[in-house]
């Protein structure tokens, strides 16, 4: 288990390390020059050039990739125009909106954390939910309505279900807030009023996803020998349901939940962009198109761990759950 | 059981087929495993119906030009006489009168119902050929990593996740305009066939993952049955391995990915307009009206109302449709 | 029957590293120094119980697998190590059979093209063209050669057995292993399709490497008779000798486990007691002697040698051969 | 039953449109007004410099006034700020040498803010001048303001690590554009620029090698917003900003929100025009303009008395113009932003080219692609209405939509092939179908092309860019055609790249009179701009004016005293307060 882990741990290792190194080359290919956005209406081309030596952009390309990831180990000494010293985890100053890019992270972070948690919760429940239910009263009515439900889910995009909702809850029927971000321990209430319809929006879709998929493995369990065997020895149906069926239906779900709350913790560019709230994502977009390398090189390293670490502990959560899977 | 109601009956059918263990009683040619599903596919009334909608959408979408004559109204043609000082629709239902069925955009005034109509070929052929590439190297690579496995397998895994922990939207807003630049530097007109292209460009660096795993599965699972043994002991080569006999076996969830990632494209594009890396104005596509449509839910939501039941309607088709197509495939799945 | 085997196995092995995280932690020994020959036209029995090494062994031959030491001569050329094109031409000569008629059939593919596809992947133009060659072998094995054109699953178990065969012999092999060809078959087509080997063995001179566990279908079927245990061969003889007079304690044990309607109740039966020791980890020595009811100190410090006895017909394993009489008579078959 | 689900969910987006207005739209009551004059004068009188402002009627002390805004202020540090949002937070806790008396209406006085009078011109040649500063002028811990402080301010704006700021008096004292190489501030903290002196605590003197007249208006930029040398936390200044106006920053949640508090030692009797009503100001930032919008619309709680600082979006316009109750809540001003359809005159030389684009523009299209006229208004001048001076004149009387018969006979048969350069932003993107469309109903052959929307602004101030027409905008630092026309038409100041003039418009005469229209007084200058305005439109037509940008904001019905700035057209809170 422990070596299993290991060699995990360094493919996830190894996956990160091309994505910075990536992300870096995919940065010096843009065709903005971020150096122009920090030098003001009457700038020159003498002052852009000290600017860009300042930032340390005449370095060769590996000795700014090496400071760089030497910053996030070790820390590191940024210019006075960069708030100097600059402790471990350094991610850079943004030149941009000037400050520390671990600042800018520390707080957009939770804001999508707290989108995607709840929403992930919620989708999870209601998905697996529905999907158990309409397979254990396969071809009745409820069935039915959890197929009508989940193919409409799957066919609606984000953007559209978000407007509409904020149209109808918002501003017609004026019952929520408009979407903002308030820190949970601040004040849970406006917290969740504040999110809520994002995680309905979020739910709404992913769910659907989800309730089909368990339905169909559900059904599929159902039908498999030692699920029949189980009842065949007479132990009482919600047993066997409980215990035996939604073990090995829930296994599959798990996969795909592991990569979609990981992805999502990446940015939710789209729901955040139509909520109106700036997290991890909006972040991510805002850097792009300023040219905001290290602010870049920090949201795409952090959805890139989330994803990793959700592949990783997918494939922990399987062994745990399924026994039938061998760790190899 | 599933959704549709006939499936459970063409089922009973092939299990009772009387013909099943004494083939010599019926014709001599006997049908293909293909051959079941379309007649399965064409008992299902939900396919038929969301079928020849489908196909309704792609004649819509092909014959544009010609409905462009019927109608009379270009997609670049503007009548802002017929909007009000704030550039909004004059009249009701953001500006439907019998000239503009579907009324015209606000602030420009242009014709909507031509420009969806032209907003269907670009978003249909998008997906299609995204869907066509993203499934090409899906089933190559996952076929490869499949049956040969070792570092072969490692390797392709390995970019796999690599590919899966990329964010999407912002290497795709990052490298859009990159691209553009090196292939038109900054002064050459950008052809809308390009924007297109590049887009397609990005569907494929992104989208192949999911094919490659589930054929790459497919694969390992065949890998041991002794048809293929039985193909290696007779000395078979790797591409015939690969094309001729495992492929064919697999199509049916190939074939049913691809129907379920036609309509993820069609919304990708909607969503890659919504950062910003969509086509431009000048290429009318779903994605692009729905963006820009979205601001005007409580100005105009007859704007947002055309292209979103239209996406809906198209996007829910193509799932009814993959659902459907599933079930005539493997009607042992109840998915 | 030439004196010339026409195929030659020495010191046949095959290990299966056993992996944790990235380094073999053990090796599974599947096979462990088969030597065996066969001669042309003649028939191999290959028996033991289950997980012995027995498919090992037929999957190697055909070189499905690759072996881990040892030597295979086909036609009197080393085939051990040979690659894909060397393997070219023998794979016109050695065929395999596999043992389920369900999964050995393409699917996807209809009876002819799974028929010709040996041929079509060699480049073989029969006279008369593919169909015909085809149609040809499926009425060899007894199928309507109008079954052309249909599937796989339109056909029962033995039907699609004997499209298997059809394939096997398409490229008019010499040797043909077929791994437990008919023990996925109801016993009523068992015997069918055994009946129809023995027809094809005599008309086109075949030889076979007949893998069974059932002793009674190789006893039908083979003329001699290799007995294999835990990745070893234990005994090994014409099948008179093997059925008549057992030598090793292990062979009469599996001899006697067989139904017989003349001998009521369990006098006479051997009953084996614990299980087969895992390959992972064979018992030192003799490999049975964790489950002999012989078992000496000799036998966990000394590996029996395969010896020939009784003239040389008969070779066993054992440090403590039987030289009792025959268990049974034999039966003319 | 798949299609009943088909039913179900096209009954669910239905129930979208019936919520939304399904009404008849006549297009009544669309006008607005947004006609008003501008004049602007620089104080001679010292009491107009002298507190407290005029009280506000209505306004009482006491509330919360609340702004919202998408994006955080880039800067707080007041020697770093050039933003509009900065330029409009920085009064309420910075001061400045001189500042803008402003009605509101379009009435702009410039008077003294710390000075006493808003500068003395010593010799009457621009070169040198003086500040004298006020008595009781305090920082926000009680120590008083003098001129080392104020002139403190200015030497640290020379710091290359503090750049972002506006740059004017800096390059004027260095005498060049390279001030941070001529003097450098961190080795000589101690000391002062060149040409900088504090001849005593109360007096600050300038001495420029050139003429200098624009300084007064230079001097109202927070450039010269003082700053103690022991409190100069260098970039940290940014966080919090060292308080010499009515409010101090008491919390700064960088990038979430800023929190300001009354300053207690801020005295209302040195202060002409700001006050200290509300009990906090809160700029709240996050919300994208849309939302922002919308919660400022639904008038809820705290945004009762907030202002969504992001301008009305297009998409809301109708429904906020529309709305009659919401009439008293809104905020609709031109600005002096202004718009041209800038014409490449290296590239079109042909005038008669230049002046049919002038004659086929459809100023009232473009006008409702963009939203309608509360997000513009037609302008057909060089410089915008809200200019010192100006005067109206349409040197190319086509109508509202353009006149296709002008624009065919100027151009003789002709078909002129254009280039349009875009920006990929949506804005821009609708304006660039849209000037196609009537360019080319009018007889030309036009070509859009996409500028990157970040790299737009850079592509056209380099010289040799190859489009024909782009849309430029310029906003003047302050009110003078001063600041608008030698920079955008004066053809010697024309390099490589970054260049004002986009449009690359060269002429001799025109230079030399710009040359004689700076040495004149600056009280003198206003109309003399406006007349070589109409000159340069008459006789070359280097760009086709297009229009000013419009500000159109929204409050909440609590909020009180905001008006749109006459300066920088974005809204200024020197008289917020809250309404009980």
């Amino acid at each position: 288990m422990a070596r299993f882990l290991l060699k995990r741990l360094f493919s996830a290792t190894l996956t990160l390390f091309a994505v910075s190194v990536f992300t870096f080359l995919m940065f010096f290919a843009l065709p903005r020059d971020p150096v122009s956005s920090i030098c003001s209406k009457n700038c020159n081309p003498e002052r852009l050039e000290r600017v860009r030596d300042d930032l340390g952009l005449n370095d060769p390309l590996i000795s700014q990739y090496a400071g760089y990831m030497k910053g996030i180990v070790t820390g590191r000494d940024l210019g006075s125009a960069q708030g100097g010293r600059c402790d471990a985890p350094c991610l850079g100053w943004s030149y941009v909106t000037n400050e520390a890019v671990s600042d800018t992270i520390a707080r957009v972070l939770p804001v999508t954390l707290s989108i995607v948690i709840p929403a992930a919760i919620l989708w999870l429940l209601l998905g697996v939910g529905l999907g158990m239910i309409s397979a254990l009263r396969r071809g009745t009515w409820l069935d039915r309505a959890a197929i009508g439900f989940s193919l409409t889910g799957a066919s609606l995009q984000l953007y559209f279900v978000g407007a509409v909702l904020l149209m109808v809850f918002v501003y017609n029927l004026r019952l929520l807030p408009v979407p903002s971000y308030t820190s949970l321990f601040d004040n849970p209430a406006k917290w969740a009023s504040g999110l809520v319809l994002a995680w309905v929006a979020l739910a709404f879709l992913f769910s659907a996803i989800y309730a089909r998929l368990s339905r169909a493995q559900m059904l599929e369990t159902l039908s498999e020998d030692f699920v029949r065997t189980a009842r065949a020895k007479g132990l009482a149906k919600p047993k066997v349901y409980g215990r035996h069926a939604l073990r090995a239906a829930i296994t599959p779900v798990v996969t795909i939940a592991g990569l979609d709350v990981g992805g999502a913790l990446g940015g939710t560019v789209i729901t955040e962009t139509t909520f109106g709230i700036q997290g991890l994502g909006r972040t991510a977009v805002d850097a792009v198109r300023s040219g905001d390398l290290p602010t870049i090189m920090a949201t795409v390293l952090i959805a890139a761990v989330f994803v990793v670490l959700a592949n990783v502990l997918v494939d922990l959560l399987y062994a745990a759950i399924d026994p039938r899977v061998r760790l190899r | 059981m599933s959704l549709s109601p006939v499936e459970g009956l063409a089922l009973a059918e092939i299990e009772s087929d009387p013909d099943a263990g004494t083939p010599a009683a019926k014709g001599v040619v006997g049908r293909s495993p293909g051959q079941l599903a379309w007649l399965r596919l064409r008992r299902d009334r939900t396919a038929v119906v969301s079928g020849v909608l489908l196909v309704f959408f792609m004649v819509l979408g092909l014959a544009a030009p010609l409905i462009e004559m019927a109608y009379g109204i270009g997609p670049r043609e503007q009548f802002q006489n017929l909007l009000d000082g704030f550039g909004m629709p004059l009249g009701y239902a953001g500006g439907v009168t019998g000239d503009h069925w579907f009324g015209l955009e606000p602030n420009l005034g242009r014709d909507i119902f031509i420009r969806l109509i032209y907003g269907l070929r670009t978003s249909l052929f998008i997906a299609f050929a995204a869907a066509l590439i993203t499934a090409t190297i899906g089933v190559v690579l996952g076929a490869l990593a499949g049956y040969l496995g070792g570092w072969l397998d490692a390797v392709i895994n390995w970019i796999t996740d690599l590919t899966l922990a990329m964010p999407f939207l912002i290497i795709a807003l990052a490298l859009t305009p990159t691209v553009t630049l090196r292939f038109y530097g900054e002064r050459g007109q950008v052809s809308s066939a390009f924007g297109v292209g590049v887009l397609i460009a990005v569907f494929a660096v992104f989208g192949w993952t999911s094919t490659a795993r589930l054929v790459r599965g497919q694969v390992i699972a065949l890998r041991e049955r002794e048809f293929v043994e039985a193909a290696r002991a007779s000395g078979v080569g790797l591409g015939h391995m690969l094309f001729r006999q495992l492929l064919p076996n697999i199509w049916a969830p190939i074939l049913v990915s691809f129907s379920l990632a036609v309509p993820q494209f069609i919304t990708s594009e909607a969503a890659l307009s919504f950062i910003g890396v969509g086509l431009s104005d000048e290429t009318p596509s779903f994605g692009r009206m729905i963006y820009d449509s979205l601001d005007f839910l409580q100005t105009d939501p007859a704007y947002v109302f055309f292209p979103g039941i239209m996406i809906f309607a198209l996007v829910f088709a193509f799932n009814l449709f993959g659902d459907a197509l599933r079930d005539a495939l493997d009607p042992k799945s109840s998915r | 029957m030439t004196d010339e085997p026409l195929l030659r196995v020495r010191g046949l092995t095959k290990h299966f590293p056993v992996r944790q995280g990235l380094r073999a932690t053990g090796l599974v020994r599947a096979v462990d120094g088969l030597d065996f020959d066969v001669r042309p036209g003649e028939t191999l029995g290959l028996v033991g119980e289950s997980g012995c090494g027995k498919t090992t062994t037929g999957r190697m031959l055909v070189r499905l697998l690759e072996p881990t030491s040892g030597s295979i001569e086909f036609d009197g050329r080393d085939i051990t190590h040979a690659g894909r094109r060397e393997l070219r031409p023998l794979r016109q000569e050695l065929q395999i059979i596999f043992q389920d008629p369900y999964a050995s059939l393409n699917p996807r593919h209809t009876v002819g093209r799974i028929v010709a596809m040996p041929l079509q992947v060699n480049g073989i133009k029969p006279p008369g063209g593919i169909k015909a060659r085809v149609q040809e072998l499926l009425e060899l094995v007894g199928l309507n050669p109008e079954h052309y054109n249909r599937y796989p699953h339109e056909f029962s178990g033995g039907q699609r057995q004997r499209i298997g065969i059809a394939r096997a012999l398409a490229l008019r092999p010499k040797l043909i292993v077929a791994d437990e060809p008919v023990s996925a078959l109801d016993v009523s087509i068992q015997a069918q399709v055994v009946n129809l080997l023995r027809n094809l063995q005599r008309e086109l001179g075949l030889a076979f490497v007949f893998i069974a566990h059932d002793l009674a279908v190789i006893r039908h079927f083979s003329q001699r008779v290799a007995v294999m245990y835990l990745g070893r061969i234990v005994e090994i003889g014409d099948r008179a000798d093997i059925y008549e007079r057992p030598q090793h304690p292990y062979t009469r044990a599996l001899l006697s486990a067989i139904p017989d309607v003349t001998q009521l109740g369990p006098a006479g039966r051997i009953r084996l007691t614990g299980d087969v020791p895992t390959p992972l980890d064979p018992p030192s020595g003799c490999r049975f002697r964790t489950r002999c009811w012989k078992a000496q100190d000799i036998c966990a410090a000394e590996e029996p040698a395969l010896v020939p006895r009784d003239g040389g017909r008969q070779s066993t394993a054992c440090h403590f051969p039987e030289v009792a009489a025959p268990i049974f008579e034999e039966v003319p078959s | 039953m798949r299609p009943r689900v088909v039913a179900a969910a096209g009954g669910a987006i239905a129930l979208v449109v019936a919520l939304g207005a399904c009404s008849k739209n006549t297009g009544e009551g669309t006008t607005v007004d947004t006609e008003r004059k501008q004049t602007g004068v620089i104080a001679t009188d010292p009491k107009d410099s002298q507190g407290p402002a005029a009280e506000v009627s209505g306004a009482v002390k006491g509330g919360t006034f609340t702004i919202i805004r998408e994006s955080p202020i880039s800067h707080l540090d007041p020697q770093r700020t050039y933003s509009f949002a900065g330029l409009m937070a920085n009064p309420l806790f910075a001061r400045y040498l001189t500042t803008w008396k402003d009605d509101g209406k379009g009435g702009l006085v410039l008077v003294g803010d710390l000075a006493e009078t808003p500068g003395k011109n010593v010799n009457n040649d621009c070169k040198v001048w003086e500040f004298t500063v006020k008595d009781g002028v305090k920082f926000e811990d009680g120590r008083p303001i003098t001129s080392k402080e104020i002139a403190y301010g200015i030497a640290r704006s020379f710091d290359p690590d503090l750049s972002g700021g506006p740059t004017y008096i800096q390059e004027w004292l260095a005498d060049t554009a390279q001030f941070d190489t001529k003097w450098d501030f961190k080795k000589n903290k101690t000391s002062l620029p060149p040409g900088l002196s504090t001849p005593d605590a109360k007096t600050l003197r300038f001495e420029f090698a050139k003429p200098r007249c624009d300084l007064p208006f230079a001097a109202s930029l927070p450039t010269t917003a003082p700053l103690p040398a022991d409190k100069d936390t260098g970039i940290n200044v940014d966080k919090q900003p060292f308080s010499s106006g009515p409010y101090k920053v008491a919390k700064n949640q960088v990038g979430v929100q800023i929190t300001l508090d009354r300053n207690p030692n801020w005295d209302p009797n040195t202060d002409p025009v700001r006050h200290q009503y509300p009990d906090q100001f809160v700029w709240s930032f996050g919300p994208t303009a849309d939302a922002a919008n919308n919660r400022v619309i639904a008038d809820n709680g705290a945004d009762q008395s907030a202002l969504a600082f992001n301008a009305v979006p297009a998409s809301l316009v109708a429904k906020v113009a529309g709305d009659a109750s919401l009439k008293s809540r809104t905020l609709l001003s031109p600005t002096p932003s202004a718009n041209q359809l800038v014409i490449n005159n290296q590239r079109v030389t042909d005038l008669k080219v230049r002046q049919a684009l002038n004659y086929a523009i459809d100023r009232e299209g473009m006008i409702k692609a963009l939203g309608g006229q509360t997000v513009a208004a037609p302008l057909t001048t060089l410089m915008p209405p809200a200019t010192i001076g100006y005067k109206a004149y349409d040197a190319y009387p086509a109508g509202a939509n353009g006149n296709v018969d002008k624009v065919k006979e100027l151009l003789g048969g002709k078909t002129p092939e254009l280039v349009l350069g875009v920006a990929d932003n949506s804005t821009e993107q609708q304006q660039g179908a849209q000037l196609k469309a009537n360019l080319e109903r009018a007889g030309f052959k036009i070509t859009v092309r996409n500028i990157s929307d970040d790299a737009k602004l850079d592509e056209i101030k380099k010289k040799d860019n190859p489009w024909d027409l782009y849309i430029g905008n310029w906003a003047a630092d302050w009110p003078s055609g001063a600041s608008i026309l030698p920079v955008l038409y004066d053809g010697r100041t024309i390099k490589a790249e970054g260049n004002s003039n986009q449009s690359y418009f060269n002429d001799p005469t025109i230079n030399a009179e710009m040359d004689r229209i700076q040495a004149l007084p600056p009280a003198d200058q206003g109309p003399e701009w406006a007349k070589l305005d109409e000159r340069i439109m008459k006789e070359h037509a280097p760009v086709v004016p297009f229009y000013v940008d419009v500000a159109y904001n929204v409050h909440g019905s609590k909020a009180g005293g905001i008006f749109i700035s006459s300066v920088f057209g974005y809204p200024s809170f020197v008289n917020a307060h809250v309404k009980p």
